[in-house]
């Protein structure tokens, strides 16, 4: 599973939201390896401007096609210049990077609020046939457009939003606890807001469920070079987001 | 006889490396993360992460953010601590068969000291001290600002190793020169500059810093001027040799710095955004002389003003 | 009662300023060669080219070159002199009726005292005190690293004038704080920084230095890093107001240095990428404290830290 | 006559050899008032990368479609960005900026080097129905794509190449005395490079002709505030570039 650094092509752009895309990206080394959790680091200009890569979660991959999705929201500069992209542009990728999702367990549950319900995409796909079901949350209908994505991947959808334009009115983790009190899953795979990860490790730990959480952090190299995505776990020692997760599992992080 | 491979082959204070373009220390992990992307043989030294007696887990809250052209980070020195560093992490890395020079930092005089006792090993091919970080309250960066001081650890480390000693400067200070000739005098054998430029960014949403430790030092493309500025006043003033780096993205940026009269240079912020960056440069250096029928890389060394 | 109007006026040293958007010395000429984009009265204040008490050529050679997200410059203070200056473009600029600050140059602290004393005239508004050109070779940079020659060229220039005297910071130094306090102590009534960071560029196809000086002035988006950090360093040392600048391009920029503790700022650079930019930063922190409910710019500066 | 700064959008884009481009724009403001010898400057990005404008010199201008010429040669990173625009994409276009050519005389004398003569072809328009001589010089035929632009314009082209590919070989300085023996011309109007323009300064003088020079300068502001551009002529001063030329009387230049 090596990575490495490849001009991927854009085979198409579009539109999930007025601010949400999904970029198809044909970059067949890294769609052959790539496993549910992993990423992919991309250089958005061929400039200083921005200087950084931006790191994106392989949303799903089709190895036979050679393809990777990534679902991604505009909020700087950066996926500003993404979203620019054509189809037939070339676009700098390094990947796939980081330990991704380790599959086990027979009743899975995803929870994923925001942008972290990207990555759950290919996990959910990963699952099958296990029966997935997946709780998401967001802020309103609007930003709800994830269950026709997850429709093809899943058994079963549960949702929240904060104004209750759709599913039930909450959080996510409002919902977390009567599922897990009705239903025995025997996994839970989280991604989303550092708020609701921490709620729903809580809860998992209530359950007395295993659970793996995905995190993000600011990163630069995203190969575990520069050391500025580290985080706090137990036994006094910091891990990389970057390598070492961004999944890991729920009991190892510091909260 | 101009073979391509003795083209680029340079000695810097008795290490001998294959080509002039080092990896600048935090910038380059232990190597071993690279290993996907290069033979880390192609790469003239390695300097690692900067290593401190106990092990560090540096600051906390956000560590790095983007500035135009550049980057600031705050990682606040975190490694794993000497011994972890010697035990576990140089006996792979001496593998690759690549010059590996431990980036020192230390609380006091005497703990660069005793650092240098403790790598005085087989492996290590010689110590850069990092007099200058400015991510680290105590030391560092007082230490880097100060001819005195700077001196004393130099001459602390000196008395300790038989390896070679290279001294790293900090840009924040009025005259470089100073510097360089203090740490000079002190027995270093050679100099490497620049660290970062000590710098904060604020986000205007939160009125909070965007660093978790207020200031950071900044690199990348951004700081190249300075740093090409200090590496030609340095160069001029000392006789020892002057590593070179700040902002080298490509193989021009490093010919500027070798004009400049740096006979190395060292590659940071650009290994996060090309893993290639070091041997990119060092191949886009031999095709810049091959290309004037230059037959070594030390031929350019510090002849800005001279003509081709 | 937050007229719009109010919202942004400012009193900088017994200035009074309808925005707190100045024009950065060197970077706005005379004010004049804006008139075709704006109307001068829209500034907060003009801070006009360096004047020196004889005519000045200037550097010879390329007085400028770009770097990433910045540029270097080694004008070397060409102007016409305080006598020109006073008879011919003063009254001219007096018309627009925006304060017209007197950025002023000398080789020793004498001839500072006497250009202050030249300048104690209706249409000045102040003068801004360039202890830091990095330009000149006798003098300028000099006293802008040295606390004790800053703060005797501040107080010759005080003892000559009764107008508000800004002193203008060079950030090439160890410690900004020592020269801020210096500066104040020596009866500056404000603080301006920072000025360029001492630069460099090699032309690698001819071996020579792209300026024709060698060196020169960064400024730019690539320096506001470190411009903001000394900008906060200084603002918590002193008790006069701070005049921020470095890199400001936008609004944001601006409103990061009035959070670092500035009580007003300098558009410079940005001046020659968009000739609006003095007028487009001072909407955009209406804009910013409109959205926020604030009535006041004061009620931002030096809130870093702070919650909204 | 006052300076703006618009967003031109592009109505054409061509390339006349493989790195020099015909670029048109669409800046009604500055096309109806521009004069011969004057130039734009160019915002070629977003970015702060290139930072600075690019000044290029108005090679033509039509009042009534209200559009303006550039002729250009790529030669670093702000020319290749401008390389890339599309008809109707829009560029940052501050102008009309500087000092142009004083219009006299009956019989004039272009001369011009590489790109120097560019703001010849409007100058040649200008001094329509003057009957309109073009010496003109470069390193070889392939780069001598300039007769084609001329010849609506001028009555005769005058040519030298550096390698005799084609015209006279030598250099402009090398045929200028001959013609001016020839031909009682009244003015000349010289642009290109700085080592042809104090030759051809010279022998305008030998001759006692009076003779109009454009200069170039790296410029940051274009507009008189930054003191980059300025060059020493008589009298002990000093003079900007970009607004009290780039046309300067030969005599007032010190070479
Ligand atoms: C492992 C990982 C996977 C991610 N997967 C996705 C995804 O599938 N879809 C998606 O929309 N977003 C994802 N993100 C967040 C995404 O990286 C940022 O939204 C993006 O970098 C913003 O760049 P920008 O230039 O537009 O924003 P700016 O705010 O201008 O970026 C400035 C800097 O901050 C960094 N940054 C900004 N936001 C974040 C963030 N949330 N996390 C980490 N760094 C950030 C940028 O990388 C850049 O260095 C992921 C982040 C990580 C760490
Ligand atoms: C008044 C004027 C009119 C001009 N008209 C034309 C024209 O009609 N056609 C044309 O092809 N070129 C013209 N030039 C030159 C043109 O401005 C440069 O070729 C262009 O700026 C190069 O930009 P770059 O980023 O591609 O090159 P780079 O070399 O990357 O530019 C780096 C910096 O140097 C400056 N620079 C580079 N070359 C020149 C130059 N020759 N003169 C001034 N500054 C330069 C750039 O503006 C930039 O600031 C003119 C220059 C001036 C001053
Ligand atoms: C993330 C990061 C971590 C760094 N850590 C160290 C360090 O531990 N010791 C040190 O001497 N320099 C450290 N540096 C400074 C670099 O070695 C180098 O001097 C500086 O970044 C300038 O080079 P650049 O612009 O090419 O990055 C670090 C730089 C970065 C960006
Ligand atoms: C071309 C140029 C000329 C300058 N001339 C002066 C000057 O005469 N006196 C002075 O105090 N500062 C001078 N400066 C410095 C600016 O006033 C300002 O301090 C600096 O450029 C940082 O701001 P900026 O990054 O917004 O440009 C000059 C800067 C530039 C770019
Ligand atoms: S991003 Fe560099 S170590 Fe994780
Ligand atoms: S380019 Fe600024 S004065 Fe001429």
């Amino acid at each position: 599973m090596s990575k490495t650094v490849v001009l991927a092509s854009v085979v198409r752009q579009e539109s999930i939201t007025g601010m949400v895309k999904k970029l198809e990206l044909s970059v067949p080394e890294i769609a052959r390896e790539v496993q549910a959790g992993q990423f992919v680091h991309l250089r958005v200009a061929d400039s200083f401007y921005p200087l950084l890569r931006r790191p994106f979660s392989i949303a799903d991959a089709d190895a036979a096609a050679g393809t990777i999705t990534l679902i991604y929201r505009i909020v700087g500069q950066g996926t500003a210049l993404l979203a620019r992209l054509d189809c037939e542009d070339f676009v700098d990728c390094m990947g796939p990077l980081g330990t991704g999702f380790s599959i086990q367990g027979e009743k899975p549950l995803l929870v994923g609020g925001g942008m972290g319900l990207a990555p759950l995409v290919m996990l959910a796909r990963t699952l099958c046939p296990r029966p997935v079901e997946v709780l998401m949350g967001g802020r309103n209908e609007q930003e709800l457009f994830w269950p026709d994505i997850f429709n093809n991947v899943c058994q079963h959808t549960h949702i929240t939003t904060d104004d209750g334009s759709i599913g039930r009115r909450g959080f996510t983790t409002d919902l977390l606890p009567e599922l897990l009190t009705k239903v025995k899953y025997d996994i839970i795979y989280a991604c989303g807001p550092q708020a609701m990860l921490s709620g729903v490790v809580k809860i998992a730990r209530e359950f007395d469920i295993p659970c793996q959480v995905s995190l993000e952090e600011y990163m630069a190299c995203g190969i575990g070079a520069c050391l500025s995505c580290t985080c706090a776990v137990q036994g006094g020692k910091r891990r990389k987001v970057c390598t070492d997760g961004p999944v890991f599992w729920a009991g190892e992080v510091i909260w | 006889m101009s073979c391509a491979k003795d083209m680029l082959a340079v000695e810097i204070a008795g290490i001998k490396m294959k080509t002039p373009v080092m990896t600048a220390s935090g910038t380059f992990g232990f190597g071993l993360e690279f290993i996907d992307f290069i033979d880390l043989k192609q790469v003239g030294a390695i300097v690692v992460k900067g290593t401190t007696l106990v092990p560090r887990a540096g600051n906390s809250g956000r560590r790095i953010a983007e500035t135009p052209a550049g980057m600031l980070n705050s990682i606040g020195l975190e490694n794993p601590g000497v011994e972890e560093f010697v035990n576990q992490i140089l006996p792979q890395l001496a593998q690759s068969q690549v010059p590996v020079i431990v980036n020192i930092a230390g609380n006091t005089v005497e703990e660069y000291g005793e650092l240098a006792a403790r790598l005085n090993l087989p492996d290590v091919a010689g110590l850069e001290i990092n007099i200058s970080c400015p991510n680290v309250k105590q030391g560092g960066i007082a230490f880097g600002t100060c001819p005195d001081s700077a001196a004393q650890v130099v001459g602390a480390v000196r008395v300790k190793t038989n390896k070679p000693v290279i001294a790293k400067l900090s840009p924040n200070v009025t005259d470089i020169v100073v510097m360089a000739k203090a740490v000079e005098a002190a027995g270093a054998d050679a100099i490497s500059l620049i660290n970062t430029l000590l710098g904060m960014a604020i986000d205007i949403h939160s009125w909070q810093p965007v660093l978790g430790n207020t200031v950071g030092g900044l690199s990348g493309p951004a700081v190249k001027p300075v740093a090409v500025r200090m590496v030609w006043q340095v160069a001029q003033a000392v006789h020892v040799p002057v590593i070179g780096m700040g902002g080298i993205m490509t193989a021009a940026d490093a010919i500027e710095f070798l004009l400049a009269g740096a006979s190395a240079v060292s590659v940071g912020t650009a290994n996060f955004i090309n893993p290639y960056a070091a041997v990119n440069v060092a191949e886009g250096i031999r095709d810049y002389l091959m290309e004037r029928g230059l037959t070594h890389v030390g031929e350019i060394v510090g002849k800005v003003g001279n003509c081709l």
